[in-house]
């Protein structure tokens, strides 16, 4: 299994990401903004960080970097891509996925630890999760803000396109208490919290953030 | 949107690009001041004084040169001879950590680079280094603590280091004053703003409200870098006919106050240029450059680099060429600018950010640009190293700009990088010194009953300096780069360098005005024992210090004096706990009017860990684990964050300081980390033993019994600020080695009660007890409530 | 060259809260007689003069506004 | 009730890295002819007929624009 992780001038979890996908069992291979070849992987994770500075709004010069292009023709394809953070602003800036992320309600960076409820454990990302169960990751964002036209969100949920909610608190204002939607196909994934940074009880709250990246490693098995 | 109203605004803004609108350079370039010329006009006046030089500095370049400077060459004089880059109040003081230098074998880089750099195992080395960004944080707080994280953040990049994480030492005026209503939150979204858009963990910091830092807040920025020890860059130009790179960001008229005086002092200006006040970071560019500089380093396409901070272009060729040949010649028309009305005086004054020089071999010249080009960050190489006869070394080397095709600086650089002034300024024990520390505040009414003690709790976790920080430390990413073992609220920060053997660093930062203001010497000690004890705490041994010297005016004797004996206390103390001062910086004229701020030591200490697995953790986990108040208490309320907060009181002696005893603590934490027979540990600080406790249930929602120690009624038990001191829990199965360690380092420990996973208080039997709830209640929300 | 001004503002169904923060703000700083702040960008182009209105409004719609959640103006000078 | 348009712009000697960032970013999108743009804020304020200049100018000039660095220009609809 071939996970690729690509880096954007301006990411900043793209390390944490490929540890994350090692972590699982799988291979992390990098991919370069400015190479639109996918070197055959099985699934690719757009990383948090500030693509471009985000100076303009978040994800929205990614959206048109070379590797992208490739991207959002392999999504439509059906390639599982887990776009974190600064990753799911860019999928919904790429309309990969609906709706947008805005700066965090209450005006500041926000770094938690966040928990949340996973709605839909039948993505190719949260298979390996089971339905309603509530995890603990890191949550950190300046535009995490997760707004749609009610239509869509009402949309996405009856389609159970809701992939996780916040529990115990929304930390940026998102519409609906969401942290991650998912495409119609659920092959392509936005979250907003970070799992790459729960992988272990050093470095994170602990292990909950695995199964997002183990759900892959799983389908290949 | 109706139509009146587009065809109004356009109108405004076209005008106000006129506003922006320069003189021509033909203009400027008529009345260009040569050397040939400078020559030639040996009695033209120059406006040195305004550029903060006195007459005899402005009389010495004279002397140095043999003629007049020109009005490039004094730019370059006046900011390589300001008190910032020179330090010429302060060397004559700073010398003591060289000469009190602990015999130590870790330190691979020392004092006078762009930061020391640290040997901590494993072929690891680490560079680290706090700086201060005061002024421009409190002018525009934003912008001015933003580019005081970027400023830093370069100086470890400097050294070859990838830089790992970040720390931020704050000052700010009365917590309810509208100063800090308008300074703090711009100055936490800065810091924050440019951090997080870098990629680097915030692992700890400090917040202090004081009403001396009204007007004058201070914003001290940490970065600490990792490489191989084999990785040191060094700033120096060396071999001859190697090529000079300016990379990075374009300049632009930052931060050139002074230089618009030459310029219309040289030029006759029209109107005066309209040059910014403030720097505006570009935490995206920094970035970049930070991956590009690395990707060079790495393929080592570089002989040497330095950053361009404060002085910028001045700084880093007179820098770069005087430790290395001597020799350099540099054509100003080649630097990329960003405003092209710029004058030579203006770029070589400019402190645009994001930017850096580096020298590089013809035969690598061509990599080092396409790794630039891969990043997207411009570079250009404006200049040459040169060779110096031997007559021109003896004068200090030969740095020479052309500009336009004439020669406009032809200077010995190291009279302008290494051969500043050195003042020996008055020192004056200041009269009301002893005033200040004749009272000690023992007769101020204190609590004398359990009610009153419970208030005087609540009242004390509230207080500004005590309550929670995490409204602050919530504004910065401690997860990014996905080492971060120990952050905010821990004692100290911990990052994971290596995760094949886990061997890691930690790193605390301290200061307390109060303590250096009552007794400048102990006061610096103070501040370095917490830090020491913070890192030691996590169970990381301390190696190495920064400092972060923040005073008023060098000019007032009394200053000068606090100064001098924080110095000295530091030096001393750093020799006696055996941990070498790597790097610093100073921070003067910190003062509204001629009111100076509390001299502010702000420490940074380093530790090593061979195993990050085995931090110490500051919660209270285990259920049933004893707890030990370790070190002993006296009735010392000196400076206490208790007067503080009760009387509004500042008076007396700080804590009597035993390095010693903190050696010993250290120890003793290190080795029952290193047996892992600890659950938890918290050291003692301001507010005291309950302070402590009160952090160490509510990191980890624990309830927890206390039986107070009988040495002293319980007022002084819970609040008294005796240092080398630390609550610790221990797992029962662990107490008698627990007890064992602490005698061999011959530590005092009282057991004073037990974790109790399942209580919701926190009970100090006999006394009173505080649902953990109301607790959190009170602690938690003093700052939310404040800035929302 | 010419001036080109594009404004992006939010749609009106789209809450903004840096709009809601100002009108808070707005109580404490004793000014009355604000009923509604929106917060958009204001963006400036100096352009050739040859750049057709066409590619002004690509420019626009692709990348200086989200028309997902966003409208946007655009002005000549 | 009546709408007052506020602009706040950087000044123009004040490095806006958010203008440059999407100077970089047209040549990727292969729109050429953009010399230089510049991002400020854009606000729509409704108000009470009654709001005075002055008082729009000091709600501009305290709440929507940094005055150390910005600029702002007001229109009335
Ligand atoms: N400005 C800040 N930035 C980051 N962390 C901070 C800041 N201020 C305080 N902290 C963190 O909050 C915690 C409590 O601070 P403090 O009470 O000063 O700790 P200590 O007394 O142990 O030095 C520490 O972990 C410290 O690192
Ligand atoms: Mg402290």
């Amino acid at each position: 299994m071939r996970v690729g992780v690509v880096t954007f001038p301006g990411s900043l979890d793209d390390r944490d990401a490929a540890r994350a996908v090692r972590a699982a069992g799988a291979d992390a291979v990098a991919l370069w903004h400015a190479d639109p070849a996918l070197h055959d992987v099985d699934a690719v994770v757009l990383p948090g960080g500030f693509s471009y500075g985000d100076y303009l709004r978040a994800g929205a010069i990614a959206r048109f970097a070379p590797v992208m292009e490739s991207v959002i023709g392999a999504a439509h394809d059906g390639l599982p891509v887990l776009g974190i953070c600064n990753g799911f602003q860019v999928l919904c800036e790429a309309h990969l996925l609906p709706g947008a992320l805005q700066r965090n309600a209450a005006r500041r960076f926000v770094c938690t630890e966040q928990r949340l409820r996973i709605e839909n454990a039948a993505t190719a990302w949260t298979s390996e999760y089971t339905q309603g169960q509530e995890i603990v990751i890191p949550i950190k964002n300046m535009d995490g803000f997760y707004v749609a036209a009610e239509r869509t969100l009402d949309e996405l949920e009856a389609e159970g396109r809701v992939v996780a909610r916040y529990l115990d608190g929304n930390p940026n204002g998102s519409y609906r208490d969401i942290a991650g939607v998912c495409n119609a196909a659920g092959n392509v994934v936005g979250l907003m919290p970070h799992p790459e940074h729960a992988i272990d009880e050093l470095t994170g709250p602990g292990r909950d953030g695995l199964g997002f990246f183990l759900s892959r490693v799983g389908v290949a098995a | 949107m109706s139509d009146s109203s587009l065809a109004n605004g356009q109108l405004m803004s076209d005008s106000s690009l006129a506003n922006g609108q320069l003189m021509s350079d033909s203009v400027r370039a008529g009345s260009m001041d040569t050397v040939e010329r400078a020559a030639n006009t040996p009695d033209q006046l120059q406006p040195f004084a305004e550029l903060g030089m006195t007459d005899a500095e402005y009389k010495r370049v004279r002397e140095i040169l043999g003629r007049r400077p020109t009005s490039a060459e004094l730019a370059i004089y006046s900011v390589m001879w300001s008190e910032h880059c020179s330090y010429k109040s302060s060397r004559v003081h700073l010398k003591q950590f060289g000469d009190k230098k602990p015999d130590t074998d870790v330190l691979l880089v020392g004092m006078g680079e762009n930061a020391g750099v640290v040997d901590v195992g494993d072929g690891w080395a680490v560079t680290f280094k706090i700086e201060s960004h005061n002024h421009p944080s409190y002018v525009e707080p934003y912008q001015g603590a933003a580019t005081g994280v970027g400023g830093i953040v370069r100086d470890i990049l400097t050294m070859g280091a990838r830089p790992v994480a970040v720390m931020d030492s704050l000052r700010f005026g009365r917590l309810h004053s509208p100063d800090t209503a308008r300074v703090l939150p711009g100055v936490v979204a800065g810091i924050g703003g440019y951090g997080n858009c870098l990629g680097l963990p915030n692992i700890g910091g400090e917040v202090y409200f004081d009403e001396c830092y009204t007007g004058n807040p201070l914003v001290n920025a940490l970065c600490v870098g990792v490489m191989r020890t084999d990785g040191i860059k060094l700033a120096k130009a060396d071999g001859p006919g190697n090529h000079v790179v300016l990379f990075g960001a374009r300049t632009g008229g930052d931060g050139i106050g002074g230089a618009s005086v030459l310029a219309s002092a040289t030029f006759e200006h029209e109107g005066e240029a309209k040059r910014p006040s403030v720097q505006v970071g570009d935490p995206f560019a920094e970035k970049v450059l930070i991956e590009c500089c690395l990707e060079i380093f790495a393929a080592d396409l570089v002989v040497g680099i330095q950053d361009l901070g404060a002085a910028g272009l001045s700084c880093a060729t007179t820098e770069l060429a005087a430790a290395g040949t001597g020799g350099m010649e540099i054509d100003l028309d080649l630097a990329p600018l960003r405003d092209p009305t710029l004058v030579p005086e203006e770029i070589l004054m400019s402190e645009s950010q994001e930017r850096m020089m580096a020298v590089v071999a013809p035969d690598r010249l061509d990599r080092f640009l396409a790794v630039c080009a891969k990043w997207d960050v411009t570079a250009t190489v404006i200049g040459t190293v040169t060779d110096v006869t031997p007559d021109q070394e003896a004068r200090g080397g030969r740095l020479r700009m052309r500009w336009h095709g004439e020669t406009i600086v032809d200077i010995p650089p190291r009279t302008a990088a290494h051969e500043g002034p050195v003042y020996q300024r008055p020192i004056e024990r200041p009269l009301e010194q002893d005033a200040l520390t004749e009272h000690d505040g023992s007769t101020l009414p204190r609590p004398h009953d359990s009610a009153g003690l419970r208030t005087t709790l609540l009242q004390m976790i509230a207080s500004p300096n005590l309550a929670d920080r995490s409204w602050i430390t919530d504004q910065y990413d401690r997860f990014v780069l996905g080492n971060t073992v120990l952050a905010q609220p821990e004692d100290a920060g911990m990052i994971r360098l290596d995760d094949s053997t886990n061997r890691g660093i930690a790193l605390s930062v301290d200061g307390n005005g109060r303590y250096t203001a009552l007794d400048p010497y102990s006061g610096a000690q103070l501040a370095l024992a917490e830090a020491f004890r913070n890192v030691a705490t996590s169970g990381a041994r301390p190696l190495a210090v920064t400092n972060c010297l923040n005073f008023g005016s060098p000019e007032d004797p009394a200053v000068m004096w606090q100064f001098s004996e924080a110095v000295r206390g530091l030096a001393d103390g750093c020799q006696q706990l055996g941990i070498p001062v790597t790097g610093g910086n100073v921070s003067f004229y910190n003062q509204t009017g001629s009111t100076a701020i509390l001299p502010t030591v702000v420490i940074g200490v380093l530790g090593v860990i061979d195993d990050v697995r085995r931090r110490t953790r500051q919660g209270f986990r285990t259920d049933g684990a004893s707890i030990y108040l370790l070190g002993e208490t006296r009735e010392e309320f000196g400076g206490s964050e208790w007067a503080h907060v009760a009387h509004d009181y500042l008076g007396g002696r700080p804590p009597v300081v035993d390095l010693a005893r903190e050696q010993r603590l250290a120890e003793l934490l290190i080795a029952a980390s290193n047996e892992e027979v600890l659950d938890s540990a918290h050291d003692l600080a301001e507010g005291g033993l309950a302070q402590s406790l009160v952090e160490a249930c509510l990191r980890t929602n624990a309830g927890a019994r206390i039986t107070l120690p009988a040495v002293h009624d319980p007022f002084i038990e819970l609040f008294a600020e005796s240092t080398a001191r630390a609550v610790v829990s221990v797992p029962r199965i662990h107490e008698q080695r627990f007890g064992e360690l602490c005698a061999t380092h011959d530590v005092a420990f009282t057991r004073i009660g037990e974790i109790d996973l399942l209580a919701t208080t926190l009970d100090f039997q006999g006394l009173f007890t505080i649902a953990l709830r109301e607790l959190r209640d009170a602690w938690s929300s003093v700052l939310a409530h404040r800035f929302e | 060259m010419s001036r080109v001004v594009v404004d992006v503002v939010l749609k009106p169904e789209i809450l903004d809260p840096q709009g809601q923060a100002i009108v808070g703000a707005l109580g404490r700083l004793g000014i009355h007689g604000v009923r509604d702040v929106r917060q958009g960008k204001h963006f400036e182009l100096d352009v050739d003069d040859s750049l057709d209105d066409e590619t002004v409004t690509k420019l626009a719609d692709t990348l200086l506004a989200n028309p997902v959640i966003e409208n946007f103006t655009i002005r000549r000078g």
